[in-house]
């Protein structure tokens, strides 16, 4: 642990949170011009997050309440460490070890649980089946994303992320073009992940007000707002470097995964929500069944 | 507990965050939410100025008040206000909340909105134009960035006089009492 | 009587046929009206529902007649088959206005029927909740009734804004300045 | 799930290479429409402060209030109208029912403001640049009022000058209904009226089939209106709101109406007279005037007794106006209903002839003056003395009274005024050829504009701008009259154009009768020496104070020979004003 | 799973007043197990003005500003009905020409409904894109409106006797160059919600109108020629000139959500075409017959029942004078009425929670007519 890792592992968080909300902010934009108008600019979500830490905040439904969004965040970042982030001359990678692969499947979800928990306290019924359906969203994706890792695991041979990097030294070894059902499962997951639509049944405003956050506001949600930049941003480095030959410098980085998260963004543009039921059989038929092909080619 | 609250008004920082950020709750209480669709969307565009449509009270702060409230409205219009997190702002569409409207002598709506919640701005119009209510916004961003969108504290402070008029036409109050 | 009218001619025949006390006028062309008595009412209007093809519930409005004392009910009916409106009017005593409730014959009568007993006071007798629809905690007169004073309860319970104190009546105005007083006559009629 | 209905939506990101749509305001601002219905304009200037838009408004949004700078007149009751924009929903209505169209609707639509006590504008005053803003003004096509009059029915023109028969023949039920309907009930006319009738009630009585209560408000504050519903200078219609845009309410029409519909008045009035209180007040002149203050004086248990040098009441109404406007049988019915309420009038009673205005005064506890003009101006030009040159005051009279006047084949009216018509007109009918000469232009004349039409119609040829000169006679009679051509010139002190002779520009035209009609004064003759000092006279009127005493405190005057207006109404007025003098004078002690 | 999901314990949800997939105002009770609704119940009444009552109030002539606002999307119908009701009880004749105005407007103002109809169905399922791209062309409309009456949303426009103003001056020009331009938008609107995968796949069997029910549960409108049923008050009743113009009527098989949203998509089409026939047909000629001073006006003793076709189905005002210068009574018949009650707490039933709002918006429920 070098002192320079040290102030990654401090500043990484911010940075993560900075580009993810830009992203989210850029995504605004993006789909506004297709909505035929402006939209507000780039930098509008950094705005919105400095006005609810802003914000007088005093909702009290229990502990679980209070903890949830931190314990969230905490996820979120712990998450954040074990994803090497950059692998070039100057790489960050802060907690990276063998097996860190599996770790992080467990630990992506440890965030949504803490959200589940404390939304679950909340007593608002919008909140309560926004959890039962983000449960079964997750339920959904995992199974094509455990898939697609799992794919990688044996063909590599590794449960460590740098190595899946490592293996990806030019672009005609990237993972997108060697493991292409891998790919395609675990993109189907992204969707999932990013609650983008067809897929955001669980914030689902039309239907269930805007689920399990219903109840927060203030600097809970503004924690809530950071973790989702945050969180966006793990995931798409995270991706980038399972799929993308991860990447060298930020500007490969930032170039990279911007490119990933088109994909959802596009997709969500045009396309109205499923219910639960449709989610969960879409997840389970196409993604998990192409995962399975790919499976077994990479077992044979 | 006033000097705390003014202290928050005067934040310029935050002040800035808070005109650049209006979350709208999405509550169409009156017939004026029929012009709040085109101002949100492509035509006019609020989105622009960073006001964007919440869905519930607790993540929202500004509260449209479009135009008249039927007495079972405002009840839900006051639990609604309550449960949104200071600093909240109120912005009443049309004739409607100023004086009673077209509604004058309705035995079902009320007539001075600001009796029963604090409100900071004012829309003229019947119903007013998207213009009218970009208008209304950036008048109420300009008082925000002044600290004078006060009304949330006005509220606190006088809630007994709020109190007493929203109970005048709430017959029945079964309402938690203010828990903030 | 107009050759077009050769359709609502016949209904009113084949009304008086089954119900003889029904006064059946045609108003025009695909408009009847039809006077009827409240004690058998839900008979009627099943008999038109079931062979006269006025299978649509249109709605169901109350007239308050305060001079007469009593209450209007129209059915107001339509025949997608003839293309005929007709209305059935019922006269309800005000005092103790009650008729027979229709939700069986249309699910959505109850709904009409709920407004009406709100608005009016009017008691249908087999519905199976007479709850409020619209207004949340009334306690005063029924509010559609003609002797419920909407500006009188207005002035009661809500304030007005300030300021406009200073309005003035035209012809008062000219009649003060010129010194004029308008007499006040019993009207005899 | 179909490939392609996976694949079409994608499609709408080529808006992404599109340039929005959207309206960038407040960057960039959109034009309203020609018709947008914003805040209210008034141009206070021509506004009448009727009120009808704080009528029809259904959301009392409108007040009218008193504004600084601008004085009730004739015409004009001085309020202007304040919106208050928290009722106000623009619909317009307020402008399409404002009959001088000052009102309209500007494109202006944006007050945000933080203090809802800012939300009452007085349109004109307030932002007076929304004048340059009006977009939803009046439309002359469609139209909430009715600005067309129902047309009164006449007789034939040819018809009428063979007989004496009333030339107006008065509405008919429908016809009076629907008049009436078009009133708005503003009250503008009363500020004209002199006697300020209650007009706008008595209308909205016949507009809601009520007769009786019409006749009922007419009778309130007019005695008279048999006479006044035939022959009212109706000074009401000239300020009618509706009559900015369109024609007025024909109220001198309606109120004939309403009398017509009842052969006697005193059926439906069935008055209250107060019982008697012993003080007597004496008349002299039952025109208008008199008539009017012994009729309320009695009501009120005066004993009144008026002195009549006539043989039949009524004054000028009686003996100037010729009987195709005003039948006797009229006259008659409002006569005898005064009779029989107890008003007494001694005629063939030439005061200072057959009784001394002494005596008169001696025996009542006030008196009243209401002698009226009837003493004709001189024309002042040679010729004036010869046989057949005639005073038309004085000619009526004879014709009212059953008398003959010779007017030969042809006849020259001399002046422009309702009597000058009326003289001609009757000439007509004595069947002449009949030619009014007139110092000015047809538009300065003060007759009646419908008088002089009715004269056009039935034959009479006006000649303005002539200045007669010379009668020229022949074996002491008429032959003909030289008269010369005017210009008109303007005043040099401002008042209206003055006729300028021109030079040789002369004519003369044969005729069998000159009939000079140029004015009239009173006839003071009657009063002692002394009371003509201490009576206060100026120019040829009585002065009086505003209850129509004179400087002598229980002489009271009222009529021609008092006010200026010289109409019927306003001796009716000030019959009406001297009652209340004479009642303050005589029972408050 | 279904089987434990239903032993689970029932839980209330209320679904509004302050809730973004609600049309309006108004409050859905939704009784629920696990995502199953078992029972729902409409609660209204929050947007009750007593229009009625005020009209009781009120001058014939100042009912007209006020009836508008009883439907706030599509205000016109009420316009006309209220006037083709007095016109009807005082035998009044309207123009040639202001009929064709009066279908020109209605027929607007259908497009401008069904346009807000797209932005909320889509709205409810979380296509956003939609109603930014509908709404905002439903303003251009909306600018029409602005140039013929003055008003962008309450038109004050159609009274007793015909309508306000004429056309201005290339107005039918404009109408013509906005028409083209929606109709050339129809296909971006087919790529992205009609033809969508997904759409499809959410709408086709959900809200299912029992077909043979339809007619006594009293559905009018799209939602019964959704379910193949061809009535429409425009062909059954014609009023002003719809008989003089040449429009089809659709029906579509499949009596849910989907075949619902397909009868409006086409009636788009038909009143563009409808639009386009108003415009070349036009007489010229007066636009209005004038009555009696509006101070005074008494309409003749009687009583009319008059309907109109909206953009959600029969709408009908049964107005009875008693001679006197005040409506004696007018009694509204919004199809919501009868749609937003009884017919959606049936179709409810059973549903997923997922589906209300959308089932709601199928139906075109708005709440401020049902309470008026």
């Amino acid at each position: 642990m070098s002192p320079m890792n040290i102030i990654w592992m401090i500043a990484m968080p911010f940075i993560g949170a900075a580009i993810g909300l830009l992203y989210i902010g850029i995504s605004r934009n993006i789909t506004a011009r297709v909505q035929n108008r402006f939209g507000p600019p780039p930098y509008q979500n950094i705005i919105d997050i400095i006005k609810l830490y802003s914000k007088k905040t005093a909702i009290t439904h229990g502990v679980m309440f209070h903890l949830g969004p931190v314990l969230a965040i905490t996820g979120t970042i712990s998450t954040l460490m074990f994803v090497p982030i950059l692998t070039g001359n100057y790489p960050i990678y802060l907690f990276s070890f063998q097996g860190d692969l599996i770790l992080l499947m467990y630990i992506m979800v440890f965030g949504c649980l803490a959200m589940a928990l404390g939304a679950g306290q909340s007593g608002n019924p919008n909140s309560a089946i926004g959890v039962s359906r983000g449960l079964t969203q997750m339920f959904g994706y995992e199974v094509p994303f455990v898939i697609a890792l799992i794919i990688l695991m044996v063909r590599f041979d590794t449960s460590s992320v740098l190595d899946i990097i490592k293996a990806q030294d030019t672009v005609a070894h990237w993972n997108i073009f060697r493991s292409p059902f891998s790919f395609i499962a675990a993109i189907a997951a992204f969707l999932g992940m990013m609650g983008n639509k067809p897929f955001d049944i669980v914030f689902a405003p039309a239907e269930i007000s805007s689920g399990p956050p219903s109840e927060y506001g203030g600097k809970y949600l503004a924690l809530m707002q950071t973790n989702r930049g945050l969180f966006a941003f793990v995931k798409l480095v995270l991706y980038t470097d399972l799929f993308l030959g991860g990447a060298g410098d930020f500007i490969t980085l930032i170039l990279k995964t911007f490119a990933l998260f088109l994909i959802p963004l596009f997709i969500g543009i045009v396309n109205p929500r499923f219910r639960t039921e449709q989610a969960m059989t879409f997840f389970w038929k196409w993604p998990t069944a192409i995962g399975v092909v790919g499976l077994v080619l990479v077992l044979l | 507990m006033n000097d705390d609250l003014d202290r928050q008004n005067n934040n310029i920082i935050a002040n800035w965050a808070r005109k650049h950020s209006l979350w709208v709750l999405a509550y169409g209480t009156g017939c004026g939410a029929i012009e709040v669709p085109p101002t949100m969307t492509s035509r006019y565009d609020a989105e622009r100025f960073g006001i964007t449509g919440m869905a519930t009270p607790r993540q929202a702060d500004v509260l449209l008040i479009t135009g008249y409230l039927a007495i079972k409205t405002l009840k839900r219009v006051i639990r609604t206000y309550e449960q949104m997190q200071a600093p909240k702002y109120v912005i009443g569409f049309g004739s409607c909340t100023i004086n009673g409207g077209m509604y004058w002598d309705s035995y079902n709506t009320i007539k001075r909105l600001d009796d029963y919640i604090p409100v900071d701005i004012f829309i003229n119009g019947c119903m007013p134009r998207p213009e009218g209510v970009i208008d209304g916004f950036i008048k109420l961003q300009e008082r925000i960035a002044r600290g004078q969108a006060k009304g949330w504290q006005h509220y606190q402070e006088n809630l007994d006089w709020y109190r007493a008029n929203q109970k005048k036409v709430i017959k029945n109050w079964t309402m938690p009492d203010y828990n903030w | 009587m107009d050759s077009k009218l050769i359709k609502e001619q016949e209904i009113k025949r084949n009304i008086n046929n089954a119900f003889r006390s029904a006064e059946v006028t045609v108003v025009r062309r695909r408009r009847i009206s039809v006077r009827f008595r409240a004690g058998i009412l839900p008979a009627f209007i099943s008999y038109l529902k079931e062979y006269m093809g006025f299978v649509h519930l249109v709605m169901i409005s109350c007239v308050d007649w305060l001079e007469d004392n009593q209450f209007e009910l129209v059915y107001h009916l339509w025949s997608y088959e003839e293309h005929i409106h007709a209305m059935i009017k019922i006269r309800l005593d005000r005092d103790n206005a009650q008729i027979k409730s229709l939700s069986s014959l249309w699910p959505h009568a109850e709904t009409y029927e709920r407004e009406i007993h709100e608005m009016f006071g009017v008691d249908f007798e087999g519905h199976p909740g007479l709850t409020d629809l619209i207004l949340e905690d009334w306690s005063d007169l029924p509010p559609m009734r003609r002797d419920f004073d909407t500006r009188a309860f207005v002035a009661e319970t809500f304030e007005w804004r300030k300021g406009r104190e200073d309005a003035q009546d035209v012809r008062q105005t000219i009649s003060a300045r010129y010194g004029e007083t308008i007499p006040e006559f019993k009207k005899d009629k | 799930m179909s490939i392609k209905g996976t694949l079409l939506p994608f499609s709408a990101l080529k808006f992404l290479g599109k340039k929005p749509h959207t309206v960038r305001y407040p960057y960039q601002k959109k034009k309203t429409a020609e018709r947008y219905r914003g805040f209210h304009y008034n141009d206070i200037e021509e506004c009448i402060g009727c009120g009808t838009c704080a009528t029809i408004c259904q959301n009392e949004a409108i007040d009218m209030i008193q504004i600084e700078g601008i004085e009730a007149k004739k015409g004009d009751s001085g309020l202007r109208p304040r919106v208050d924009n928290g009722r106000c929903c623009w619909c317009g209505l307020c402008v399409e029912m404002c009959p001088t169209g000052s009102l309209s609707l500007t494109d202006q639509y944006l007050h945000t403001s933080s203090d809802p006590e800012s939300y009452l504008l007085v349109p004109g005053v307030d932002h007076p640049e929304f004048a340059e803003h009006l977009s939803f003004v009046k439309d002359d096509e469609v139209r909430l009022l009715d600005l067309a009059r129902v047309p009164m029915k006449e007789l034939d023109p040819q018809e009428r000058v063979k007989s004496f028969a009333e030339v107006v023949v008065g509405y008919m039920q429908e016809e009076a209904r629907r008049e009436a309907t078009r009133c708005i009930d503003c009250g503008i006319c009363v500020t004209a009226c002199p006697d300020h009738m209650h007009i706008p009630e008595y209308i909205g009585a016949i507009a809601d089939a009520d007769d009786e209560l019409a006749l009922k408000y007419i009778y309130d504050n007019n005695p008279m209106p048999e006479m006044c519903g035939k022959v009212c200078t109706r000074q009401c219609e000239t300020v009618c709101a509706i009559g900015h845009l369109g024609e007025p309410i024909a109220i001198r029409w309606l109120k004939r109406y309403a009398t017509e519909q009842f052969p006697d008045p005193a059926a439906v009035l069935n008055p209250t007279i107060a019982p008697a209180n012993g003080k007597k007040v004496g008349i002299v002149g039952a025109g208008p005037a008199g008539l009017s203050a012994g009729y309320y004086l009695a009501l009120r248990g005066f004993d009144v007794t008026i002195y009549e040098a006539l043989p039949k009441a009524g004054g000028m109404t009686f003996a100037g106006i010729p009987k195709y406007r005003f039948p006797m049988d009229s006259l008659d019915k409002q006569i005898g209903y005064m009779e029989k309420i107890g008003v007494k009038i001694k005629y063939n009673t030439r005061v200072g002839k057959d009784i001394t205005f002494q005596e008169i005064r001696k025996n009542n506890d006030a008196t009243f003056i209401g002698i009226g003009f009837h003493v004709p101006y001189k024309l002042g030009i040679s010729g004036e003395d010869l046989q057949n040159s005639i005073q038309a005051i004085e000619f009526l009279r004879t014709i009212n009274l059953g008398g003959n006047v010779y007017v030969g084949k042809k006849a020259v009216v001399i002046g422009g005024g309702n009597v000058a018509i009326d003289a001609a007109r009757v000439a007509r009918r004595l069947g002449a050829e009949v030619t009014i000469l007139y110092r000015r232009r047809v538009q300065d004349m003060p007759a009646d504009w419908e008088e002089i039409e009715a004269a056009e119609d039935e034959g009479v040829e006006i000649i303005p701008q002539g200045i007669p000169l010379e009668i020229i006679g022949e074996d002491g009679k008429v032959k003909a009259v030289k008269y010369g051509m005017a210009e008109m010139v303007p005043d040099p002190r401002g008042g209206r154009p003055r006729p300028k002779l021109i030079e040789g520009n002369e004519h003369i035209m044969e005729t069998d009768t000159i009939i000079g009609a140029i004015g009239q004064e009173a006839d003071y003759s009657f009063l002692p020496e002394d009371l003509k000092e201490e009576l206060k006279i100026e120019r040829g009127r009585v002065v009086v104070n505003e209850f129509k005493q004179t400087s002598i405190p229980d002489v009271f005057a009222g009529g021609d020979n008092v006010n200026r207006t010289m109409d019927a109404i306003s001796a009716i007025a000030d019959g009406v004003k001297a009652v209340e003098g004479i009642t303050h004078y005589l029972m408050d002690e | 799973m279904a089987a434990l999901l239903t032993k689970e314990k029932e839980t209330t949800l209320y679904l509004g007043p302050q809730h973004p997939g609600i049309t309006g105002n108004m409050m859905v009770e939704l009784k629920l197990t696990g995502d199953t609704i078992q029972r729902a119940k409409t609660h209204v009444g929050y947007l009750h003005r007593a229009f009625e009552k005020l009209m009781e109030e009120r001058l014939w002539m100042q009912c007209f500003p006020i009836v508008c606002r009883i439907c706030v999307p599509e205000p016109d119908p009420n316009e006309e009905n209220l006037a083709r009701a007095i016109e009807e009880i005082e035998g009044r004749e309207v123009p040639e020409r202001a009929q064709y105005i009066r279908v020109l407007m209605l027929e607007l103002a259908r497009i401008t409904a069904y346009l807000m109809w797209m932005g909320g169905q889509s709205g409810s399922m979380g296509l956003y894109t939609m109603p930014q791209w509908s709404i905002g062309d439903r303003d251009y409309i909306l600018d029409l409106f602005e140039e013929l009456t003055g008003g962008r949303v309450y038109h004050m426009y159609i009274w007793a006797g015909g309508v306000r103003r004429d056309l201005p001056v290339g107005f039918k020009d404009r109408v013509r160059k906005v028409m083209d331009y929606i109709e050339s938008r129809l296909v971006d609107y087919d790529r992205l919600l009609f033809e969508n995968a997904i759409f499809l796949k959410r709408a086709q069997g959900i809200g299912i109108i029992d077909k043979e029910k339809a007619l006594e549960w009293g559905v009018v409108g799209p939602p019964l020629r959704g379910c193949g049923i061809a009535h429409d008050v425009r062909k059954d009743e014609p009023y002003e000139v719809y008989d003089q113009l040449d429009f089809e009527l659709i029906t579509h098989e499949g009596n849910d959500v989907y075949s619902r949203a397909m009868v409006r998509r086409k009636e788009i089409e038909q009143s563009i075409h409808i639009i386009r026939q108003v415009l070349d047909k036009m007489p010229s000629g007066p636009i209005h017959n004038p009555g009696p001073n509006p101070l005074k006006w008494k309409v003749p003793a009687g009583d009319a029942y008059v309907r109109t076709e909206s953009a959600r189905g029969e709408f009908g005002y049964y107005v009875v004078s008693d001679g006197s210068l005040k409506p004696r009574r007018v009694h509204v018949r919004g199809p919501a009425y009868v749609h937003g009650i009884a017919l959606l707490e049936h179709l409810l039933q059973g549903a997923n929670v997922a589906d209300v709002s959308f089932i709601m918006n199928s139906l075109g429920t708005c709440p401020p007519e049902i309470e008026r």
